[in-house]
């Protein structure tokens, strides 16, 4: 059991062990709930360390290869064969850094849930479900196969709805969950019949080796606008944005926070096709523009849509879908600009701002959901007007409510400010008004923030409540933690974590050498 | 027609070919390498007989011989056996998924290279993960129809 | 023109589904019609590993004469074909149990009427 | 406006039947031709589909089976009967 076989089968073993835990979960659950409990932490914490410990020699800038099936797992090419047959896992630095997203909001959630959800018959299914939404957004974030992708997009689609539904017992859950399964099976059959559409001419399923053999036929550019609306669709940008408010306010609030984790994975889908797939021969300023364009208006729409809300998770859901305007706009202005060769290294400082940002939005954004779900534990209501005074009981939560609000407006010791300020440096060169854009988007928000702490925190005690328990308290302060740290060495991160992830989606070349060269 | 089922003589026809089916089902799943079917094929042929029995004879009758737990339950062992064999396959072996029974003496005979008669004994992992792809799809799809009907029943 | 028929009756196909699930107010319309969407992907992966005069990529008991590997069709579009099938029944479980739910707490399969959400 | 985007769509997929190779004329078939030649070797079966389903794409199935336990699962969860 030494350290080097363990690292070169942990791109498996990430998938292989949440997935055995969630086939588990169901038997374990009827023998002992505590037992139950206990080993869904331990595995969540063990998925974790796997991450960050196969994430620390990814950043050294290895990219791993593990062919599923092989007798060789580096060797993705059979000898006697011209092209990848089997699947391939590929392991580069943007596909590690969503994963550690995805297995840090999972753990947090997993310990919140522990207390939050109420004690009823289904929770055993509960924990083999939140375990089987990690399963597909890892197996999205790690593969190098496009119908693999398709996959593991449908197990986290339906993990995912069959939790927004969990409270079935109130209509709205259901129906929520509903239009999202809707939304998100119309877009799963894009991706099918792109793949397939690019299967029919190449007979290559493997992203790199279709990236190597891509001619940019008529039928190539069908399947790219297939498979950024279907991806642009899932992600919750602004033309097929309406699913989101519905699908995060019904959800368990511990959901929500996975389901932030869940969009942005198929956020990283998108970018892996523009830039890895199709890549830099495309005409990069088209989609880049597009991008800014869905960006802006993602921006735009969100925050104003928040403004008026009454109902405090749909308001937190359309601020959700501004951020994502960032996160888009971001990276439209790094592919903008990197196809300018005078602005390049302004266009890789946009791209590092954005994929920042999907960091910075999944752990605040996901702490701002985990509150207004102990909010709603103590009172069972989501209107902010029923809302009073509970800063003088929920001390903590009040408190990590702040650090959350402060974060997502962008206020400068937190992480928010840090990825935001690189969006605005990078987007001034394309334009000023990008940035002022950029920078009314976030006074909105926080205006809309001071809103909501002033009606849910502030005033007169007209709730008597206690303080949330402690394991919800946990959870919290796991992603409070990674908030504060991120804002505090914000240098040190976008050094050693954030730039391999875009230097990994940026170099084509070296994506495709890894599987078809090597 | 509610809770008791249909007639005498559908639900004796149907207890009749239940077990015809099965075996129907269990042959499918076990040739799955050799002949066209396999695990998935023959899994749903099996499901469709239970479905048979809870259209012939009321979901809460046959509710009573095995509740939907048990049968996800069932589902679950599946899933783990595959699993389990996919981490044999690199603890044993190499990778994740390989093939390890290939040249061993339980399935690993590898037929002649083009046309033959077909050998039972051949495979690899593949009639394994048939067997438990099968039990998986048996006890899934069972399940998901038992809990639809037996939700869509109470309506009162 | 006339060797594609397969291809166009897949955009038919799909082209049904997607009226469906557009314009149909019933929950379970719409539902039928993503199957429909689903069956014409289904039929699009098949056909493209169709190559002429091939048999099924099958040893057992193969004719003589079979020239391998031109005479059989391709098995990895059936491969996926045979996963997306089991993939789409998923979803379709899924989405009737939320109509099941539904028809529960409201009476009816109308969207229309559904929509106590919107504020 | 719905009609709009159902006419672009339509559109939008004739042309892709129109630009497709023909029925049976296939452009590249590497990957299948070395399934083909290579399946009975290498996964001992005789079935080369069943031997992609399993070990060349096993992974997949792999997905395919969570999919279905997922489902089952999610409906299982969405039908539980809650004591109110």
């Amino acid at each position: 059991m030494n350290t080097d076989w363990l690292l070169q089968h942990s791109p498996a073993l990430i998938i292989a062990i949440p997935l055995l835990a969630a086939f588990l979960t169901p038997i374990i659950d009827r023998f002992s709930r505590r037992a139950r409990n206990a080993f869904v932490v331990i595995v969540l914490v063990i998925e974790e360390i796997l991450v960050l410990f196969l994430a620390h020699d990814v950043f050294g800038g290895n990219t791993h290869i593990y062919t599923m099936g092989a007798a060789d797992p580096f060797s993705a090419v059979p000898a006697q064969a011209a092209v990848p047959v089997r699947i391939v896992l590929q392991v580069d630095g943007m596909g590690i850094f969503m994963g550690i997203i995805s297995a840090t909001v999972c753990l947090a959630a997993g310990i919140y849930s522990l207390a939050f959800v109420e004690e009823e018959k289904g929770k055993g299914k509960f924990y083999t479900l939140l375990l089987l939404i990690l399963v597909g957004m890892l197996g999205m974030e790690l593969t190098g196969d496009m119908f693999n992708l398709f996959v593991f997009l449908e197990v986290l689609t339906i993990a995912c709805t069959a939790l927004i539904a969990y409270r079935s017992h109130h209509g709205d859950a259901v129906e929520g969950a509903f239009k999202f399964l809707i939304i998100s099976s119309i877009a799963a059959l894009f991706v099918l019949f792109a793949v397939a559409l690019l299967y029919a001419q190449y007979d290559l399923l493997n992203m790199a080796a279709l990236a190597s053999a891509i001619k940019y036929t008529n039928l190539d550019k069908i399947a790219l606008v297939l498979l950024v609306a279907a991806f642009v669709m899932k992600c919750g940008s602004v033309p097929m944005h309406f699913w989101t408010p519905d699908a995060y306010s019904v959800a368990p609030a511990s959901i929500t926070a996975i389901l932030v984790a869940a969009s942005q994975a198929s956020l990283y889908a998108l970018f892996r096709i523009c830039f890895s797939l199709y890549g830099v021969t495309l005409n990069l300023a088209t989609i880049g523009g597009a991008l800014i364009i869905f960006g802006l208006l993602s921006m735009f729409v969100g925050v104003t849509m928040a403004l008026p809300q009454k109902d405090i998770k749909r308001l937190m859901a359309y601020h959700a879908i501004s951020q994502t305007g960032y996160m888009l706009l971001g990276v439209g202005v790094g592919l903008y600009l990197l196809a300018k060769p005078e602005f390049s290294t302004y266009g890789i400082k946009a791209m590092e701002g954005g994929i920042f940002h999907i960091i910075n939005h999944a752990m605040y954004k996901g702490l701002l959901f985990l509150t207004s779900g102990a909010i709603f534990y103590r009172l069972k209501t989501r209107n902010l007007n029923e809302m009073g005074g509970l800063g003088h009981s929920m001390k903590w939560t009040a408190i990590f409510f702040i650090i959350g609000a402060l974060a997502i407006a962008g206020i400068p010791p937190f992480n928010g400010f840090a990825s935001k300020l690189l969006i605005y440096e990078a987007a001034y060169k394309v334009s000023p008004i990008l940035s002022i854009i950029a920078m009314l988007v976030s006074i909105l928000t926080l205006a809309s923030f001071v809103k909501v702490f002033h009606s849910a925190f502030m005033g007169p005690k007209i709730h008597d409540v206690e303080e949330v328990p402690k394991s919800m308290l946990a959870g919290m302060a796991v992603l409070t933690f990674v908030i504060i740290l991120f804002g505090l060495f914000p240098g040190w991160v976008v050094g050693n974590i954030v730039h391999p992830a875009a230097q990994a989606l940026a170099d084509q070349a070296a994506y495709i050498q890894a599987v078809v060269g090597g | 027609m509610k809770d008791e089922g249909m007639s005498v003589i559908v639900t004796t026809i149907a207890a009749l070919i239940f077990p015809a089916i099965m075996i129907f089902s269990f042959y499918v799943i076990m040739h799955g390498h050799l002949t066209p079917g396999g695990g998935f094929q023959g899994g749903a042929i099996g499901a469709s007989a239970i479905v048979m029995l809870i259209v012939a004879y009321g979901a809460k009758n046959v509710k009573k011989k095995v509740s939907d737990e048990n049968l996800s339950i069932f589902e679950s062992i599946g899933g783990l056996v595959f699993v389990v064999v996919g981490l044999l396959g690199f603890l044993a072996a190499s990778t994740f998924l390989y093939n390890f029974l290939v040249g061993e003496p339980l399935f690993g005979t590898i037929p002649p290279f083009g046309s033959n008669s077909g050998i039972l004994n051949s495979g690899g992992i593949l009639p394994i993960l048939n067997i438990a792809v099968g039990m998986k799809v048996i006890g899934g799809l069972a399940s998901v129809v038992l809990v639809m009907a037996l939700a869509g029943g109470d309506e009162e | 023109m006339i060797y594609s028929i397969p291809f166009y009756t897949v955009v038919i196909l799909i082209l049904v589904g997607v009226y469906a699930v557009i314009f149909k107010r019933n929950l379970i319309k719409i539902a039928i019609g993503i199957t429909i969407i689903e069956s014409g992907v289904n039929l699009f992966l098949i056909t493209l590993g169709y190559r002429e005069g091939g048999v099924a990529p099958i040893y057992t008991n193969l004719p003589s004469g079979i020239k391998i590997p031109e005479g059989m069709v391709l098995p990895v579009p059936q491969a996926l074909t045979l996963t997306s099938i089991v993939i789409g029944v998923a979803v379709l479980a899924l989405m009737l149990s939320l109509s099941i739910m539904i028809y529960r707490h409201y009476g009816t399969l109308d969207s229309r009427k559904v929509r106590r959400l919107k504020e | 406006m719905k009609w709009l985007a159902f006419v672009v769509f339509a559109a939008f997929l004739l042309f892709a039947a129109y630009e497709i190779h023909p029925f049976g004329e296939l452009d590249d078939s590497r990957m299948d031709d070395y399934i083909i030649e290579n399946a009975q070797n290498e996964t001992a079966a005789n079935n080369v589909v069943t031997s992609v389903v399993f070990d060349y794409r096993g992974y997949d199935t792999l997905g395919e089976a969570t999919v279905l336990f997922t489902a089952i699962a999610g409906a299982l969860v969405v039908l539980r009967r809650v004591k109110k």
